[in-house]
This record gives C-alpha cells, structure tokens and sequence, in this order.
C-alpha cells in the first residue's frame, strides 16, 4: 500500500515525525505496527516496523534515526510515497475498570500517545501518563509527565522512579521502552501484584507470522511471535530472565 | 496477451499451472497469505520445514539483515507433522493448487516415517526432504554433504511414498552437482537448490555473533548469481527436473533460474518484503514470453546451455 | 583521540602499522591510488596477480553487478612478473608500507620460479599465493580445492623463498579449515581468506551468461557473511594468523572479521565505490578501539571465540 | 566529491539533463567522465559513468533511463548532493587542419555537445554535427543536423545516412552512439580513408583503471581499457568484428 507522505518534521534529537495519507480503509488499534519498505528498491532488503502514534485524517509515526533505514527514511520528503504494510500486531485492550498507567522510556513513548488519545478520546476514559528520556533534546511530546535523566526538563530520573512509589494492585499499566526498562516493571509488577501490558520489540523479517524471526520467549518454555502475538504481551507470559 | 503462452510444467505425473512456487520457511502453511495472493494462481507452495515431533527452535535472535541478504537461524520450530495434518491442512482443503511439504529429520527412519505418514495424505502433492541437517547417527555430519547419505536416504523415502520426491539441496559444498548426481542415482523425482549459505554476522559491541545461534543462513537478492551458477551446473549433470530458489525477487531472475535450467523456481525471502510478489513474477514471466514471441515455458528451460 | 591505541600487527618478522591491507586485483600496482590515498597510511597493499608471463585476460564482458555485489571474469589479465620488477615497482620506491605479491601459475613449477623471483626483490615484503586456479598437470583441478596440491604447493613455496608466504583460499569448497590446516601443516605463514564465490548471470535477452567466461567470482557487501563465517572456522582450527578479505566496505565488518579472527584484514571491490575507503577503515578502527576502551588491535583478534 | 545538483530537468522521453555546481577544481575536455554514486549507501553497488555534456558554471549532464541506477537518478531533486569521481578518460583530441565532423546517435549526442561547444567556442573552429534519433520525442538537442528514423524531426533515417555521402579523406569524424552505427562508421572510414575518433561504452567498475573490467578488444590482439585509454579511440585501433 503506497502512502503519500503528508508531513515529516524533526522533533527532537533525532526523532522525525512522519505523516502519511489514511486511507480509510482499516482501523487501527493503539499498539498496533506497519511494516515499511525504506526503499522501492532492495536495499535495504528488510521491511522496517513502527508503531502507530496516532490516527486521524493521516496515520502518524514517530521514529528515532538509529541505523540505515531509519536514516534514509528521514531524508524522505513529503510528497513522496511509501510502502507500508499494516496494520499487524494485537495492540493494546483497555480496561476501563482499572487505573489506567502509561509508562513509557524514550522512542517507546511513540505508541502510548495513540494508546492516550484512544483512552481519552475514544473511550472518554482517564489515564494518567509517565514518558522518561534521556534529556531535554530528545523530548518530543508535552503531553503526561515527562522526566529526563538528567533532570533539564520535568522530573529528575527515570519514567518508572517518577511513578514506582505510587503503584497499587488496581493499576494496569501500559509500557513501552527500553528492555531495561521494562524488566524493572516487571519486577515492581510481581511485587505490587498490579497488571501489565508490555510492547515489545524484536527484529523481524516478515511481519506476517510466517519467518518466525521474531519470537521471545514465555514462561511455558516456549516461544511467541512478536508480530502475531504480540508486540502486545501480558508481562506475565514472558520469560523475562531470558530476555 | 496473456493466456496465449503455455506456463504449465509437468513433474512426474503433477502438472503445475505455472514454475513458480514459493520456497519452504517463508511462506507460513500458505494461509498466511491468502490475504495478499490467491493461492490458486500459484503453481504450488511448500510449508515451513515439518519434523517428525514439534520442535520449539533456536533462541532468539534468530535473524539479522545483510547487504541485500538475511541470515536466519529459526531452528526449523515447527508443529511436527501431526498437528499440521490435523490442525493446517484441514484449511488447505479444495485448493486448486500443489501443497508440498518439507521435511527434515535427523535420522533416515525420522524421514521414512514421516513420508510415510504424509504419502496417506491426498492435499500433499509432492514431498520436499531439507537435507541440510546434521545426521546424529552419522556423528552430525550434514546428510546434504555427504553424497552417500544422501543416496540412502533418497532411496529409503522412495520406498515408502508414491508421491514425487524432490531433494532440496545445500549450496554448502564443494560440487553440488554431484550429489545432485547421488539423489538421482537414488531415485529422486527432482532436486531444489539452494539452501541458504552459511554466514556469520558479528555484533562488536557485544563481540559475539549477532545470532544467538552462532551462524545462520544466508538468502535474499546477495545469494542469487551463486543459486544460478550452481543449477546451471547441475544442469550439465542430471536428467531429472530441477527446481531452482535462491534470491529470486523479480521474472528476470527467475528466467535467469529457468534459462539456467530450473524447470520450477521457488521464492522464498522475498515474500517477506512483498507478499504479493510471486503473483507479479507469475505475471512478468509471462509478459517476457509473450514479448519474445517465446510459446511454451518448457523452451527456456535451459537454453543457456545451448 | 587518535594515536594512543596500538593498530600494529606482527606477522612472522614484519610489522603492519595497522590490520588494514588492500586486496589483490582491486587496487592495481598500488600507484593508481597514490592521488586518493597516502599509500604509507596502509598496513600495506596486495598488488594485482602476477603469472609467469604476461596473460591478456578473458574477453569483455568481463564484469557484471549483483545486488550488493558484482561478478568478475577478468581471467587474470597482467604484465607478468619480470615486466612488473622492471616496470612496476621502481615508482614503488621509497614508500613506508608494506607490498605484498599475489601470485598464482597452473603448474607448481610457474609458482616456484615466480617465488624465486620475487624473492630476491627487497620491494616485496611478502607473497600471497593465489590457489584459485586451475592446475593444468593436474588435468585442471584447481589448487585450492585440494588439500594435498595446496600442501605441495606451499612446500615447494616455503622452499625458495625466506619470505613469509601467505596461501589465500577459495571460499568454493566444502570445509575451507580443512584446506587452511593443509596450508599450515606446509609451513604456510598465514592464510588470506576469501577469494570470490563462483557465479553467473544471465543475460535473459540473449539467454546467454552474460559474462564471456561464463561463470565469474562474486565479491562486495553481499558475501561479507560468508566470509566472517569462513574466518570464524579456519580460526578454530589453525593457529597461524589470518587475513580476512570479502565484502569489507567499513569499519564494521572490518571488525568482524578480527573478532571472528583475522589478524589482517584486506579491502576489495569497495576501492572500485570509493578509492578513499582504506584510510576511512582504519579511522573508524582506531575510534571504535577509543570509544571502547581497546588500547591493541590484538586484543580484538578472534574475541568472539570466547 | 559531493556536488550539489543546480538543475535536473526532463528534456526528452526517458531523457535527463543534470547540472550540478562546477568546483572549478580543474578543465574536463570533451569525451572525458565522470563516476556517479547513485545512492550515498551501497546499492547500487557500482558508480555509474556519464560523459560531460557541457562545462560552465554547472557541470552538465544528460543522461537516459535505462536501467535501476539512471531510474535512481532521474528521481533526485534540486539542492541534493551526488557523490562524482572524476573526470576520467581521454577526451576528443582537436585537430584544426581537418573537417570536423561530429556524428551522435541516440544518448550518445551527449558527449558531442560539448566537444561542439568546446570546438566553435573554445577553438573557434568550425564543425558540422549531424545527430540521429529514433523519434522526435527522443530529441534532446536543437543543435546540428538532426535526423529521426521514423521522420518525424528533421532528416529522415539515420546520422550516417545524412551526411554518409558527404564524407571525404579530410573528414576527421567524432563519433559516439550505438555500438551498430559505430561499426557502420568505421566501414565508411575504412572506405573514404577518413579519420575518426570514437567513444565506446563498456561495463565499469573502477573507473581508474585497476579493475580491468572495461576492456575492448585491439587490432593487434591485446585488450585495451576504456577507462583509461579512452573512452576515445582512434578507430583503427578497434578489433570491430570481436565488439
Ligand atoms: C513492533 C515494533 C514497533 C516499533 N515501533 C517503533 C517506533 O514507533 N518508532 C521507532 O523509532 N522505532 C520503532 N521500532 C524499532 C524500529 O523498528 C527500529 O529502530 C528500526 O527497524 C531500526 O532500523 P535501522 O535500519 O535504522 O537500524 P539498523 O540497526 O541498521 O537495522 C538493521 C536491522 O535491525 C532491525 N532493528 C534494529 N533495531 C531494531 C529494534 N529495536 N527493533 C526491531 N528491529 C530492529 C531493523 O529492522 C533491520 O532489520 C519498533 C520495532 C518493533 C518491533
Ligand atoms: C564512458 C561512458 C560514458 C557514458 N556516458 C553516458 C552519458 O553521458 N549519458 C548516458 O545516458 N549514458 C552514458 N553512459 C552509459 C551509462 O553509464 C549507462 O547507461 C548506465 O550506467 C546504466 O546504468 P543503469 O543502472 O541505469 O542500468 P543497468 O543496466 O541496471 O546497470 C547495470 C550495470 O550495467 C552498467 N551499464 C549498463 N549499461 C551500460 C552501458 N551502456 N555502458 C556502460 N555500463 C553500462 C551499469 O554501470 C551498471 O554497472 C556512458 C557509459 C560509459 C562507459
Ligand atoms: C526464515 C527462513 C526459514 C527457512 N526455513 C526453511 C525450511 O524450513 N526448510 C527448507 O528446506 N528451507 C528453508 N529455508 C530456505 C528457503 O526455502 C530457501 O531455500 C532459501 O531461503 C533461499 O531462497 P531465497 O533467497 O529466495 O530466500 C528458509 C529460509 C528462510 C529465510
Ligand atoms: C576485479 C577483481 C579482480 C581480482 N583479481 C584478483 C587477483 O588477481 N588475485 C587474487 O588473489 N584475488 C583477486 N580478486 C579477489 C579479491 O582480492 C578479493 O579476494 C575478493 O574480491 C573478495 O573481497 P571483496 O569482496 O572485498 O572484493 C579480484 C577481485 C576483483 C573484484
Ligand atoms: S516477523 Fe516474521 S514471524 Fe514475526
Ligand atoms: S573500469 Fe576498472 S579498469 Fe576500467
């Protein structure tokens, strides 16, 4: 499917925002990736995934440049057309009987803000919302409570020392972010026995469920595709030691 | 223009609508992409690598991108051949095209039960034996290396199945036409090639192989001029049909297959940058044809050797 | 930052400033690239291969590109070695890095008067044997697939000449260890490894192989898997040092290949895209070596067998 | 050496003319090329050569789709930058005692341009110039007798057949276009006994000389590169039957 690209803009340190044309023909759930060809060439060969962070009249991502597709993909220019395919993945089920926690650690940040906009516009819920990164430059939303490591804007720390005090069984959180991260929310969930969905990453090939590229493993020994099964998972599936 | 040339291939006492087919381990059990490609237009597929038990795989990562390549090192996780017959065929049923199946053991006797167990099947039109798999009786010497293994165990699997039997050759040894020579010797119907090439990539900032695997198997465009050079190869030694795969993305690397001397051709990696990508080489073959004023499909095969 | 890591590299009685080399057939007679490159920068330089007497080379055309890659059929077109000493190397005078012959014959005989040759030339620090080659008294078998000619070769190398010989292998082979311990057990000082992978294109127009030779050698980005994977092996199993060459096109793969285990690493068709890429190899080294806290390049070498 | 693209323009069907910012580093004489890296990553693998087409305060080239490199090319915008190496080749030799006569078909023309311009306004010589194309939409040039083979511009037919009858033992023929008119030229040079100068094309991938993948076979059984001894050759030395 080749989306014209609506808008692209730099948003903080090395983080582009990139709209492109929606064409209305599927709804997206928050969580939920597209698998994009950097190129209508073969270099580079594999398709690249990125999260949905918002959805309206275009369908919006937010990419942090960290190799060679992410590069060339921030010197595309609007006007141009791209090749997406999507929408995959489960996404993100809201419990509108929970307190609804939206933790998020740098780029991880991108999906929680359509997963935001979804619960309080769509759902008319309320959620509250903890996005960390490192400093003020790699910044690029103002929305929830943001914190920076080195505290040179908002809280000083880390997204989940902004909010690990304050957890109980009734929260369900929604993460996204870096591995470390989350295995430390997965600690502070067995401890405050509170739910968690995790957004996970993984390399991947295929997008489809057909490469098996993309597994990780669960607590039963066994594996499961990050593309189909996930990258939404209850953190209670995943072997974390293994991770 | 289309309609007019004559895509069919015959295999035995198969005939395929068109050559192209789409290689084992990237194309799920076919119903992944029943979305993108009517599978009936297809001359056949193959179904991810089946074992005799379920197999979990290697631990990720399993994959990493290369210069116009992957390396994969899945670990062949499948369902065992069981489950897919009873819980993926049943989806498969009233196709209008070839099912093949592919399987691999690391015994001879895992092989011959399994084609014994498949032969009873009537969706399954042909089986495709992965020999690129360490032997454990043979102290894990590779059966696809090794000529003599290959000969045994070709003519173990004839014996207990009707249906055609096509050998899927490794490109990871010094003359591939030889043991393309050993399977037929054996009986084989057919023999497929390549197999992914064995790389290595390394992480160094972990400074350890990036697959967790160690090595891993190359496929993707980089592999296709070896894939060619090797079925030409072939070509010059055996009679029986050869079905050519490696790095096939576009009709004109899959009439360089064919013209090498691939009766069949087999995508594989390239379904996972375009899904619908078998369709359009389907579509491309046949407008080369009808612009090269070409008939039959059946008088490219080979024609490089003329 | 730069200059307080150590790059050097000792190979039998000669120092490399730093592990990066060019590669033969790929850099000329070194001169070419006097106006992109202080030649007194590299490690040293592996010039183009030398016969016994001048060769004309294969008929055009004698490239093509792949996708990451290109094939190559020029058939060893050169001046021949007495033409070289006479011709070549005195505008190689004076320069403070290391020249390295490749040379390669079809019989034993052309190889030994070659390192005889060569041997007495002050110029040439050491020789590279190219066993890529069909050996015509061996009714064309080539050199390099064998052990046993490999090992005579290299005997009857080491036997006329004091400087280090350095046997380069064919990645078209089996298991490429096996040939590297024939080499080593021959008293071969070092193995370079790889040369390119046979392949062909065809010219679906014509349904011809689109190169006159047929068939021609693969090499750039897309085989670098397959050569780090091939490093990693022979490393396993030899204990004298290895040069790494294939696919090399930055500081990454470059470190690849020494973590998988080469001492030395050699540049190829990536000199074709940028003739400055040598010099920018040992930059990214150096910075990789300072952001990672390596103060000698030996420390890296093999790392990933840990 | 990155160029920054002042002018990429369509001139004809599947026609291009680029002009990039000139460094005034150095004099590109007629005939000679330069490298192109089509992408700043590594696929394509190979730089492609084009001939200057004309040398001003641009550096001038036109260049025709055929294949997935020129494809690449003809998509880059104004204000991007293109990696050249450059310039290689021999060049046209001028020679003031002859009748200069220039014959292009096809792409081929492009060279010839210049080599026109650096002849009447350079040297301020005369020469006539007689450019052949299969159709009008192909014509990229107003300069010199233009012929198309369907007639639908100018002469109808082929370059050398406007002006074949017209050739004479003081011509001093510039030639460069398709491999079939060359072979057609250097018959009627042998014949009229006049000179001729040619540029040939071969697969490259060097540029500089060492590959040694440019070759063409010589009358005296050798193979000579025409990276490097050429581009230009005087047609006498070409093995013609083996091209
Ligand atoms: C489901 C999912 C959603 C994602 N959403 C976003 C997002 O919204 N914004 C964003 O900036 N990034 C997101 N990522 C990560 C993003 O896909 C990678 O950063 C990107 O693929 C890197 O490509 P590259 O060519 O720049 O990097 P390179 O490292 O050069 O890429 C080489 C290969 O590694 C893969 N790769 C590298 N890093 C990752 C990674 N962290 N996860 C998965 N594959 C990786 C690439 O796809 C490619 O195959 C997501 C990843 C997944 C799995
Ligand atoms: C000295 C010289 C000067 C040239 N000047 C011009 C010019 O001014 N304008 C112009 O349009 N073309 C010119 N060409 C031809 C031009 O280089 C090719 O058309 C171009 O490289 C094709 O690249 P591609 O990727 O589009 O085609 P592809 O066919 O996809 O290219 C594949 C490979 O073939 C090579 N190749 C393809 N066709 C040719 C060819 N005819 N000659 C040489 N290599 C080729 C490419 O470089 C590449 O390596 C010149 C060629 C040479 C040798
Ligand atoms: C992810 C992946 C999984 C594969 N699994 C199998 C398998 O189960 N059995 C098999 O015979 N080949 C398997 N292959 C090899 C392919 O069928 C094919 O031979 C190879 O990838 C070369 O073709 P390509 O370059 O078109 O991908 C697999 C390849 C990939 C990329
Ligand atoms: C055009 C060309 C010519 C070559 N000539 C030689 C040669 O004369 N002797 C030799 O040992 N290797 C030769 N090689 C092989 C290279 O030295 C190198 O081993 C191979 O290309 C792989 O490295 P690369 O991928 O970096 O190019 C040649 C390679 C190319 C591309
Ligand atoms: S990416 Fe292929 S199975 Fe998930
Ligand atoms: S292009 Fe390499 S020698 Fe001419």
């Amino acid at each position: 499917m080749r989306l014209k690209i609506v808008e692209k803009r730099q948003v903080a340190k090395d983080t582009y925002v990139l709209k492109v044309e929606n064409p209305a023909l599927f709804d997206i759930l928050p969580g939920q990736f597209f698998m994009i060809r950097i190129n209508d060439f073969n270099y580079p060969l594999l398709r690249r995934p990125l999260s949905v962070a918002g959805f309206s009249n275009t369908i919006d991502f937010i990419f942090k440049v960290v190799g060679e597709g992410t590069k060339i993909l921030s010197l595309k220019k609007e006007g141009e057309f791209i090749d997406f395919l999507g929408s995959f993945g489960n996404g993100f089920t809201i419990n509108s009987s929970k307190r609804l926690v939206l933790i998020g650690g740098g780029i991880g940040v991108a999906p929680l803000l359509y997963l935001k906009d979804t619960i309080e516009n769509g759902y008319k819920l309320k959620c509250e919302s903890y996005f960390g990164f490192n400093t003020k430059s790699e910044v690029f939303t103002s929305s929830g409570n943001v914190s920076t490591m080195d505290g040179s804007l908002g809280f000083k720390g880390t997204a989940v020392e902004m909010i690990q005090g304050d957890l109980d069984k009734n929260s369900l959180i929604y993460a996204c972010g870096p591995l470390p991260m989350l295995k430390k929310l997965a600690l502070l969930c067995f401890e405050y026995g509170c739910e968690m969905q995790v957004s996970l990453e993984a390399r991947m090939a295929c997008g489809i469920g057909v490469c098996l590229g993309c597994v990780v493993p669960t607590v039963n020994g066994d594996f499961k595709r990050v593309c189909v099964e996930g990258p939404v998972f209850d953190y209670e599936e995943i072997q974390w030691q293994e991770m | 223009m289309a309609g007019n040339v004559n895509l069919t291939v015959k295999l035995c006492n198969l005939i395929f609508k068109n050559p192209v087919l789409t290689a084992s381990g990237t194309f799920g059990y076919g119903v992944e992409f029943s979305k993108y490609v009517n599978l009936n237009k297809l001359g056949g597929f193959i179904v991810k690598g089946l074992s005799l038990y379920e197999k979990k795989g290697n631990k990720p990562p399993r994959i990493v991108e290369t210069p116009c390549g992957m390396l994969n090192a899945i670990g062949l996780q499948n369902i065992g051949v069981e489950r897919f017959i009873d819980e993926k065929l049943p989806k498969l049923q009233g196709l209008n095209t070839h099912i093949i199946a592919n399987i691999y053991g690391t015994e001879v006797e895992e092989f011959v039960k399994m084609a014994e167990i498949l032969d009873k099947d009537p969706l399954i039109s042909a089986l495709e034996i992965n020999v690129s798999c360490p032997n454990v009786s043979a102290g894990g010497a590779l059966f696809g290396k090794d000529p003599d293994m290959v000969y045994v165990l070709t003519v173990s699997i004839k014996k207990v199945t009707k249906k055609p039997v096509i050998v899927k050759l490794t490109p990871n040894v010094e003359d591939i036409a030889f043991i393309a020579q050993a399977a037929q010797s054996a009986g084989a119907d057919a023999v497929s090639l390549i197999n992914t090439i064995t790389g290595m990539v390394v992480d160094v900032k972990s400074r350890k192989p990036f697959l967790a695997n160690k090595t891993g198997g190359l496929s993707g465009p980089a592999i296709y001029p070896i894939g060619v050079r090797m079925v030409y190869e072939v070509y010059e030694k055996v009679k029986i049909p050869i079905i050519g795969v490696g790095g096939i993305y576009n009709a004109n690397i899959a009439l360089q297959y064919i013209m090498a001397g691939a009766s069949l051709i087999e995508i594989g990696t390239a379904n996972f940058i375009d899904p619908t990508i078998s369709i359009q080489i389907i579509k491309g073959i046949e407008e080369f044809m009808n612009e090269e004023d070409v008939d039959s499909i059946s008088k490219l095969v080979g024609v490089v050797h003329n």
